[in-house]
């Protein structure tokens, strides 16, 4: 099987789903001309054309809202932002327009259309730029949200996400673009809602998604040495989320960590912790463990990102706390 | 409506009368919701266009049916102007099944794909990138289709606004944007909020044809916008138009109409120029008024009205189930080819 | 002691505060000649001016920014949203630049200011305009949250917010404005990040906050009459969150349920719940149950509305629930 | 650096050998923070001024002390014009704890309270309203100070710019808006972003005085400024100055200076109006450069700019406990007095 990068998944999605329907098309900052500010849909300008690959001024309130009203009378868009941190600009479109047009409207306005790009810190690019935004888009009712972990799972998502009369959020990770992995050449779309076992253990559930996926793995190879049993859990999906899939690892295991990239407060790890605590009540050997970010804005200086980002150390520690093992 | 050639003599007098009704529809149907308002029939924010009424019918009297309008809040004129139904606008105002929207959108939103009303929005400049958005979707299959976007002129100093027309004149997009100007953004006189007093003029610095309009003649926008559409049509130009209008009611019903903010002479001096009043003094001018017209277009909206109390107040609310539905569609693009 | 609103007792606490020091303001939506859209700044601009009480055009994101730029220098802006819903275009402002100023900067810019207006929903106002966002601001480091359910409350939380130096958010809430209740003639303050256990009881705790205290009170009242005793956790401030105050009730009660205004995903009651399983493990004897809204945007029609809110029957409900009892 | 009179013959020479140095200093210092980034002793996002180095050193050469810059991630150049010390902002840029940030901002973050620098923001737009917030809280307290407000070309489209334009025309704030227009927002030339090729002719439909400046040329950057001053100073009263300049260097470390997006004979059609060359130039022409002063100049220099990198280098990390720090203060108004 073919072994690409992340990226390249992500701009076969693209490529793919462009050529199938005429009514998909990619809009953003730098997304033609410039083949993306990191490199996505590379190609496609050129592919495409003007009219389908459209690189808009710096005004994500504007140009999301301009999807809003092209998925309304029934074009596809795909909507890039260069980072979802830009996106609080245009998170009333995102909010108060995609995720209600349908409800407001009776069910006479279903919105076919996908809202993606980088979520989350990549290195050293200080506290406006490296912010995970999971929990505050799984929040809200009329949306999906979906975060692919790896090359394979980008390119299965996104296909799906593309495909869906909903609106659909793809967080996708500046520091997963350049990670590889394999995908298959035939054509496969992933499930929306469906979380995957992406190792099965005995002894303790690791909960995770996205980003966080490569880390959980390394737990698991790392702990295996030690002769503990991971379960790996990832959600894909972080909207609506697959609660079986969880309980079922966690009555098996008994013991769950939760790992996120965002912020602990409110955050994803938190709902993970709401369904075990309500479904796994007397499975339960211990409380359950989170891995998330500091509860600080993200700081420039090497060392202090580092300590303020969740990491293999960070989960390996709780994994050995929640079993009650020395570290 | 059908628009009309303006130079038609045969046809004036059809289109003075459908023009006409149209307004005094829109006048009697609210009058009848803040009536039910009062009743407790209705519910939440509701916002009256009484005075407004000839904007809502020019401007449709110009479209297509093909085309699309969207508005904000202030949506209920605009949409029996439009020819949505009174009885499903009314049913939507009661909260009820049979609504435009099925009871989950009410007064401030207002939807009905059937005849391109593309709602009824309720954040101030929410809906301008939407309109540009379907303008975009309309160059995009090379329809020759246009939008209008109905906006409150306090709606101009979003930066919405600015984003919205800064796009639709660099990709040239078939959009009308129709400041309705009536002076006021809640309780905030225009000259409180805005740095110029012409509004119209900020759409020049997006490379956007841009005129001032009289909003209580209903032939002057009817000029207006025949000439807007026919940019959008044939060039995919976006048109700004800021249409001088007044409300005669209060911003809402909590809203007392003069007091606070506006006086009671300066409301009384704007009601010299109720939209419905010139019309007729128009038709009766050029001979185009028959005798007993009024009195049958007002015995007519009066069935039209109260049978859309009586149907509205007749259908049942949502049930129960309706509160999981309309959240998502199960559907994909595999399964549907709506295009 | 004089029963007031509280609209009134916000009204007050605005007004001592502007007595007491000529760098706090108001600026907003309508907050000048219109006397406020909820009439809370009634009778300010007539006793302050102008420039204390400024009208804004509607420009959220703009005056929003505003006020960070004055309190960056000094000042004590108070900004008032006309609701929260509408902040959702203003959110980078909040976020961006003033939760993390102060961080960015190394510690040199503190941000004195608040930001606040009635959240969450009243009656019929359909989907745009009935959203609660206290997990979103509370997510966000940088930032104190602070959700008053009682004029009393009122009062004390907003003077403590305006003399805090950082941006505290206050949650108000529409159905709240009219409500009454006893406020002191002399001056007190309300201290930021402590709950107050506004009932005691032995069976359960409610752990809740803001308009929602209401709910949880006559819930407590209600079921007192069949003997059962409540112990009700307001928690007042958000974040940060008082945690003892949580587990000390449910270490008492060994039952919890967490009752909030807004939806259940990633929301205040995850958090809490998160709280309770890590701390009191042990001494849970049935799982947390949460009330919230239904997971769905607000529709307009009066039962579906009333269907979607959190209320008295389904707290009860859980508290019955929670206590393995009948319903 | 002191603002002089443009009519003192003998403050000339003086006055022109600083405006040399701050725009030398900027060049030089930046092609080191270049190097530095090769080696990874800087990290993240870094963008560079070189090429605009007359406007920063023409717009901060008319402010006093007590006047106030906002600007945006391309800070480097602004804030040594502005007077910080090239070791504190080396240092940050090291991520160390004697950064002017200390080290938790970073290149996009440079702050510096003791000179009213506000930041180095990342957010495009993001400090326009924060700029006009600080020239209202000029006037709130009566002051005559005023801000300048830096912002790049693309700004202009986004609508926190309209949105803080319309209150600081509509209030009277004293805020000079400068456009730092190198035509290029990233890799989308302006053109291709904005609606309008003027973009200054928009400050007018906010009824503020708006122009366009030569950017290469300082002295025709401080003429505009100094203006614009006056008016903030005086009356209270904004301007918008777009200022036509270049970026010789690639939107950040990872863009390539020239080929996807502008052309290599673009770029060295630009290089030829090096606001340094032209500096020089003038200087020459009107007799204020002395003989050996620009190797004096770069000698100085180079020692200044050295020293920054081995006070940096040297400087520690933040320690770990400086990770939960400045995240929120525990004073309250009651505790502290600064106003
Ligand atoms: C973003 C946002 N801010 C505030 C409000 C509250 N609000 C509703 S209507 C309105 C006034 C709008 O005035 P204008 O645009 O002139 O329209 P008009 O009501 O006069 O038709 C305000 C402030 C809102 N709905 N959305
Ligand atoms: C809201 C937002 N959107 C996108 C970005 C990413 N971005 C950073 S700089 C930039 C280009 C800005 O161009 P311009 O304003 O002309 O300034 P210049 O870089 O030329 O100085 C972009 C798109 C951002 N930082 N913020
Ligand atoms: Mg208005
Ligand atoms: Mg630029």
């Amino acid at each position: 099987m073919p072994i690409i990068t992340y990226r390249d998944a992500l701009n076969q999605a693209l490529r793919e789903e462009m050529h199938k329907d005429d009514r998909v098309f990619l809009m953003g900052e730098e997304v033609g001309v410039y083949n993306g500010a990191y490199k996505v849909s590379k190609g496609l300008l050129e592919e495409f054309g003007e009219m389908r690959v459209v690189d808009t001024p710096i005004t994500e309130l504007g140009f999301a809202g301009v999807g809003v009203g092209a998925a309304m009378v029934g074009l596809r868009p795909v909507v890039e932002f260069m980072t979802w941190n830009f996106a609080l600009l245009a998170i009333d479109q995102v909010v108060n327009a995609a995720a209600k047009m349908l409800y407001m409207s009776g069910g006479q306005f279903p919105m076919p259309m996908v809202f993606r790009g980088p979520n989350g810190a990549a290195l050293q690019l200080s506290a406006q730029h490296s912010q995970a935004w999971e929990s505050w888009l799984a929040h809200i009712p009329g949306l999906k949200v979906v975060t692919p972990g790896t090359p394979y799972d980008a390119k299965g998502l996104l296909k799906s996400a593309i495909r869906d009369d909903n609106p659909v959020i793809v967080l996708e990770g500046e520091m997963l673009y350049n990670t590889k992995g394999e995908v298959p050449e035939e054509e496969y779309l992933i499930p929306l809602g469906k979380a995957e076992l992406k190792r099965e253990g005995s002894d303790c559930s690791i909960i995770t998604s996205g980003k966080m996926v490569l880390v959980a793995m390394q737990a698991a190879d790392t702990l295996a040495k030690e002769g503990i049993k991971i379960d790996v859990v990832d959600l894909r999906t972080i909207r609506p989320m697959d609660v079986e899939a969880i309980t079922t690892s966690v009555k098996k295991t008994n013991r769950a960590v939760v790992l996120e990239e965002g912020w602990e407060i409110c955050g994803i790890g938190a709902q993970v912790v709401d369904y075990i605590q309500r479904d796994c009540f007397d499975h339960l050997d211990a409380p359950v463990i989170r891995v998330h970010q500091a509860d600080v804005p993200m700081p420039y200086a090497k060392m202090l990102e580092r300590a303020a980002k969740p990491d293999l150390a960070k989960t390996i520690a709780a994994v050995k706390k929640v079993m009650y093992l020395e570290a | 409506m059908a628009s009309k050639k303006k130079s038609d003599p045969s046809g004036d007098a059809t289109l003075h009368r459908e023009l006409l009704h149209s307004m005094i529809l829109q006048r009697r149907f609210e009058e009848k919701v803040a009536e039910a308002y009062a009743l407790g029939k209705i519910g939440g924010f509701c916002h009256l266009y009484i005075g407004q009424e000839a904007v809502g019918t020019g401007v449709m009297s110009e479209l297509r049916h093909d085309d699309y309008v969207i508005t904000t809040y202030r949506d209920h004129g605009q949409a029996l102007a439009r020819g949505m139904s009174a009885r499903s606008v009314m049913a939507e105002l009661f909260g009820r099944i049979d609504g435009c929207s099925r009871g989950k959108g009410g007064s401030m939103h207002l939807f009905d794909r059937s005849v391109g009303f593309l709602g009824g929005h309720g954040i101030v400049g929410g809906h301008v990138p939407i309109a540009t958005g379907v303008a975009f979707a309309i160059k995009y299959r090379g329809g020759d289709q246009c939008i209008v976007c109905f906006m409150g002129e306090a709606a101009v100093n979003n930066g919405a606004f600015h984003e919205s027309l800064n796009m639709a004149g660099l990709w040239k997009l078939p959009v009308v944007y129709v400041i309705e100007n009536n002076r006021y953004g809640m309780g905030t006189a225009m000259n409180r909020a805005s740095s110029i007093a012409e509004m119209y003029k900020r759409g020049e610095t997006y490379s956007i044809h841009s005129e001032e309009v009289d909003g209580q003649d209903v032939f002057a926008v009817r000029e207006a916008m025949s000439a807007a559409v026919a940019r959008a049509r044939k060039n995919y130009e976006p048109t700004l138009l800021e249409i001088k209008t007044y409300r005669f009611m209060g911003h809402s019903m909590s809203d007392a109409v003069s007091g606070t903010y506006r006086s009671k002479a300066e409301l009384e001096e704007y009601m010299k120029r109720d939209p419905i009043n010139l019309l007729k003094a128009k038709m009766t001018a050029d001979g185009t008024m028959r005798e007993n017209l009024v009195a049958e277009i007002e015995q007519e909206i009066a069935a039209t009205v109260q049978d859309s109390w009586d149907y509205a107040d007749a259908s049942p609310e949502p049930p129960i189930e309706a509160l999981y539905e309309d959240v998502l569609v199960e559907t994909t693009s595999d399964t549907t080819q709506e295009g």
